[in-house]
């Protein structure tokens, strides 16, 4: 009996072992890709470009020094074995990297997009890393959250026609996953994240309301097609 | 033995009902994922999409659904009397077409879409198995849970006619639910949901009178008639 | 034995409470349906319906009401001191009646209610069976809670002067209620929201006031000789 | 319109099935009543009281019972088809009926009381109204949650063979359970606790035997050639 | 309206003023009559006349110093008014005089005996506090839970008989309160305790089991009939 | 014996921190009294008082403030290094503490009261017991959260140059916390309800820049002045 | 459009998916259906039937175990290198399986069944599709849940040499789980529920030992010559 | 400016108070770790290994956790005042570190661990870092739980005089805690449970005593040589 336990107590070292380092590169992930979300939400209208390449330039450290920290880890099985560990970490950095290039390019990035640029990472030897479905969607859920926070913000800053991009996008997303959230693999978490959604949709929805009743009311003005702050960013 | 013997039909028993409750559980499935269909391509209302259009594509599963109650209709008459046993299994599905149903009857007509309607769009009118009243109601509280959503959507696509129309439907409905004795239960606190998109909706339309936008001339002439009765 | 004869004596004792709590119930739902129907007439108010006819139909209810209050009585007197006890049965009733009468009372004076009136009206003065000051203010609050959307329902019906007076009464009253030592309970949360109501009402008043909707000239008058006295 | 007249018509179907519900509802309180009085009865066995007589006494109660069944019954039959809809106003107190019912028959005949037998008691057998077969289960669990209680304080009143008697009917009565395919539900969560009843009177039976207290000539014969089948 | 509103404010500032201190009252009635009953439990077989003698005597205190000041804010409808805010003392109070009753005299102290005792508190004048039924049970309820720990203390100390006294006596008001539980005032506490209170019944059974079945096996011998403990007391 | 002296002097130990709870406890009950007078006060702002003579009313009770935080301070330092151990107890009252000190700074200086000035106003800043830095910020949100209000009534009361210096204050203090990486806690909560008090106040500027009210010379003359009274 | 395409595309592979689950799940279903009948032979055991006859009858579902799981392997081999992912849908009733199956193995050989042992049993040693080591460790969790039930009817029954082999090898099983270094999750759990076992069958042996029922002898022998090695 | 300077420090702060709880877990992980090793080694007092050198082994871990406790007091004492701040995240693991030392004592000296040396073991005595009266309690309330195992197993194997010893103990532990006014939380409930363990042990001591095995002389003398290998 002793021999046997020796074997499954070296086995469940090595996974323990390993799941932590999963773990603790997760959270690194997570930590690290909360920030540059953080340091998206402080662009401005006048230094779009800077807080964006700021942006990127931590996106980039996060792949390089914890992502690959991850890919270095996982292997075939792992994937779907170690999943729940670092399933936080990925959802993450998903978050992040679509917020940027949505910011950027104004469109989804892709998952097939997100997987390539993971390959890299790994020792071509291995079968690489790729992100499941849904981790990936998952992460986009949450996504919305941060552009409601953006549009509101955006809307601040005067930039309506970006609010009002937001919104359809927002609103595209919230429409496919209606009909994804359900069959996915744990539809739980998905289905209080869908809630969620709806009220970001709504926030953003009535925002947009907001500014076009106020515009409406003065339709041959100029200013009225104008940003509110913008005139106090002049002064 | 007499216990043996006993617990031996008790397998039957459980075992039958068991399997209907299956096949019950999987129609069930299939009427949620043909509502979620109908409920993706009506979301495209919120995107100013064209409403004949939209409501086009969105009718294309009612004879899907129609077919699946039939489906389940079968089944239930299998086992008769025992309708509100297994009711459970779909009433939550049910309730969600109806408010589907009724939101699209109403972009049509403006008027609400009755209990008898429902029922014949779905084929449920000849057969013993109807429709309950209470899973219609909570079904129309649904869709005028969405409403707000609409009237806010509309007006910042330019429609300032839509808050005063959605108005007097809602503040209708909302009389008329409030002629009934409610229970303290679900239909109930549903219900009383409905006053805040009543609120809400009120709200939008200030908005938009206080403003000028809304086409004045004829909305004073009839709320100066007397209203909504 | 000893034991036995207590509990048998308590036994008697909680059954006879327990009756008489089941006639109180039933008065108190008798109160809630009369009270059900009170409001019904007054909705038609937020539909710009005439206010003298909307008020006289609900006025109808108060004698119902009073009565209903008198049989509470009655059975209250049968066992002194216990008015406590059973209070808990008809108290969230009677704050939805103070709500509706003190509405009433302000659409018609623009004042308040006060707690002495509003016994009066239910004929509830002269008898040891009183109305709870608690219950008293918190219906009160409960009015507050109605006035943003009345004012809202005003304006866009066309009545620009209605939110200068709500505010002047609101903020007169969230004065007064100021003034009370309030513990950590239903009273003050609810006291609690009736900030939202004032501010939600101020903010109609800007709308109106920023459009120079607001007849300006007597408003400013009033606010500066002396404000909220 | 039509639309009120729907209304109309709905707030009639709702205070008739109000009233239906009322009346079962009262029904089902007086049997918890009769239940409470058995049961009270009951308890005098873990005194150590006779068991005849201590039977008689809540004997007494199964007339009353059988005519509040008939009471139901009646009631149930005005709407046919609506058992289950109104199933769930009775429920937990007819199986609380059972799990009696079966302790007194099991105390008289040291065998379970069957299906049949006890809608028989409950005078349900001839009616439509039967007596739902979970429901009985349930109750046959409940009276299983009584027995390790029972077993413990009789073997400390000096029965030392009461533990294998119990044993033998708990065993035979959780392998017939055994043969149900039950669902995730609460009856399936009540069979699983009896798993632990069971555990804890082959304890006490442990408890006796080890110290020699029961009575070991017959019982190790029954266990020996073949044990409970 | 102002003038109306400081009647108000002075009818709840008098109101809530006697509450906090009928509130303070009942904490300090809590209080001290716990620590009566903690008292009755450091009871041991010799020196049972001592401890309870002690715990008379605090119990004493609690009556002359705090149940006499809430008795002399209590008046009319304010026994019911108030309730609340007495009542967790009360119930309190109730376990602690039953519990010290029962120990001395092996009956229930009946409620009309307390309500007899605190008649002399109170100025002949006003009618007197008397204590309600539901808070009575409730009091009642607690005190099965006490002669749980008594009991299983006393098997520890030798004193089975009072053990079984007990066990007798517990099972009696378990009986009795099936009947009156539901049809009490605010039937909701009183359920969960009749739940707790059948919990204490069969760990006495239990342990009156234990202790049976035990000295069943030697049914000649001297010892058997007497405590576990008494013999270390010995010693 | 040892044994029993530990258990003696632990006795006194555990009764001696009830104590001490209850002194706190007492004393935050004190502290939530001065600051709902202060609140009171403060009031009167949003009902154009005059800034001077209100501020002066609400300074009253930052005596009365220090002072309780003082004997906080004391009680605390009774027992060091256990100031963690009892914080929950007074925190959600420091929390309102700090805003209206916060507020009632802006109003004098438009500039935002930091950590240091909270602590020195409430004389803190000598002792080892300080104000925690997350309750400051917390109360910081609470602050933003009054001046959309304050900002309507400001320019209903005719001053039409406060939306933009709220709206400049608000835009720093939101950049500023912008810089902070916070955790999922009630501080980020609070802090994202921040961004919809930004938007108010930014539409209320815009309402009043759009009909040419904001006339930047004047406004500050008024303020002087003492505000629309 | 992009967007479109890709969540197109994930809906065909979460379909697929999602059939893929359900085929495994019915296996699932079959598995635990053998299981139960498996288990329901094991109990016999309990009431002394003849050990050899009961476990003749139990391994007749061996076979039919493994044809499920060889069924199972085929599935999962369409999808490599998602074991893991479907790996929740089976995982509970084979942790079921192995306790049965080591237990069994308990009572022929007196030993541990060891992972490799159960694999084979099941025949999964040579395919892709292996046991999980964690699933393996907490199905022997299970099985030593119920050695203290078996103990207390082996001794009841008049076997009382059982204690004392139960309780070698349960103080050895626990020993060489200790060797793990288990994270705070559900094998964690299960194990710290080993102890109870323990304490039990410890006690059960310490009743047969202080009344001179063991065969004294060897054990003082055995345990003297080195313990739990 | 001044903002920005405090917001910067504010950023400072919040990463660094993240940094230091991440510390103190992995301390805290560290703790446990260790105490898991040394309670392995107990466990073989339960498998009558030779008192004296399992004690040896566990104490081995003593030297580590004095030095962890060290680093722990270490990282609290850079942030002074904040010990109950952080307090939660390692009490738990102190409270069982506390179990164990005051079991090895026991075993020892057959006295209580004190709180003051338990400090000492662990080297808090002189930092400011010290034992929490409450986490010290529940430590010994654990290790009270533990004593019934240990009397079972070691009249098991043959040591009659152990459930004297321990009886003393904890009677005399149990009449030290009754002086204790405990309020209602985790601390009693521990302390409630701690009558059971008397109990088990009382019964042991009675079933050594009835038999005649509890001979007080020549008991110490095998304790003394080792126990029973
Ligand atoms: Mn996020
Ligand atoms: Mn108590």
């Amino acid at each position: 009996m002793k021999d046997a336990f020796s074997k499954y107590a070296s086995y469940l070292n090595d996974l323990n072992d390993k799941r932590e380092r999963v773990v603790k590169a997760s959270r690194d992930i997570t930590m690290n890709s909360k920030k540059v979300i953080f340091q998206v939400h402080r662009m401005g209208k006048h230094n779009k470009e800077q807080v964006l390449e700021k942006a990127e330039k931590d996106l980039a450290v996060v792949m390089n020094q914890y992502m690959s920290r991850l890919v270095k880890e996982l292997q075939g099985t792992d994937f779907w074995k170690l999943r729940r560990a670092y399933s936080p970490g990925v959802q993450e950095y998903v978050e992040a990297v679509t917020l940027c290039n949505f910011c950027k390019t104004g469109s989804l990035l892709n998952l097939d997009e997100i997987n390539a640029s993971l390959r890299p990472l790994s020792d071509p030897s291995t079968e690489p890393l790729q992100i499941n479905v849904p981790d990936y969607l998952l992460g986009i859920a949450d996504l919305t959250g941060e552009l409601m926070r953006l549009a509101i913000g955006r809307i601040s800053g005067g930039e309506l026609e970006f609010a009002q991009k937001i919104c359809r996008f927002v609103r595209e997303i919230y429409r496919e996953l209606t009909l994804i959230a359900p069959i996915m693999d744990d539809s739980w978490d998905m289905k209080t994240k869908m809630d969620t959604m709806l009220q970001s949709v709504m926030k953003i929805e009535n925002a947009c309301f907001s500014v076009h009743v106020r515009g409406s009311e003065f339709p041959g003005s100029e200013d009225a097609n104008f940003s509110l702050l913008g005139g106090l960013e002049i002064e | 033995l007499n216990l043996e013997r006993q617990f031996e039909e008790f397998r039957h028993q459980l075992d039958d009902s068991g399997n209907l409750r299956e096949r019950i559980r999987s129609i069930a499935l299939e009427i949620e994922s043909a509502t979620r269909l109908m409920q993706s391509s009506l979301l495209l209302i919120h995107q100013s999409g064209p409403i004949p259009e939209v409501l086009e594509k969105a009718k294309g599963q009612i004879g899907v659904l129609k077919e699946l109650y039939n489906k389940l209709a079968e089944i239930i008459l299998e086992c008769p009397g025992q309708y509100y046993r297994y009711h459970g299994d779909w009433r939550s599905e049910t309730q969600t077409v109806v408010s589907l149903l009724a939101f699209m009857h109403w972009l049509e007509t403006e008027g609400l879409l009755l209990h008898a309607e429902a029922e014949e769009k779905l084929g449920l009118k000849s057969s013993e198995f109807g429709l309950d009243t209470e899973d219609y109601l909570i079904g129309i509280c649904f869709m005028s849970n969405d409403l707000p959503r609409y009237v806010v959507n509309r007006v910042t696509a330019g429609d300032y006619d839509c808050p005063r129309k959605v108005l007097k439907f809602l503040t209708d409905l909302h009389a008329a639910f409030r002629m009934l004795n409610l229970r303290n239960d679900f239909l109930r606190k549903k219900f009383d949901g409905m006053k805040y998109d009543l609120r809400r909706v009120e709200e939008v339309y200030y908005d938009v009178k206080i403003r000028g936008l809304a086409t004045t001339g004829n909305t004073t002439g009839e709320q100066g008639d007397g209203g909504q009765s």
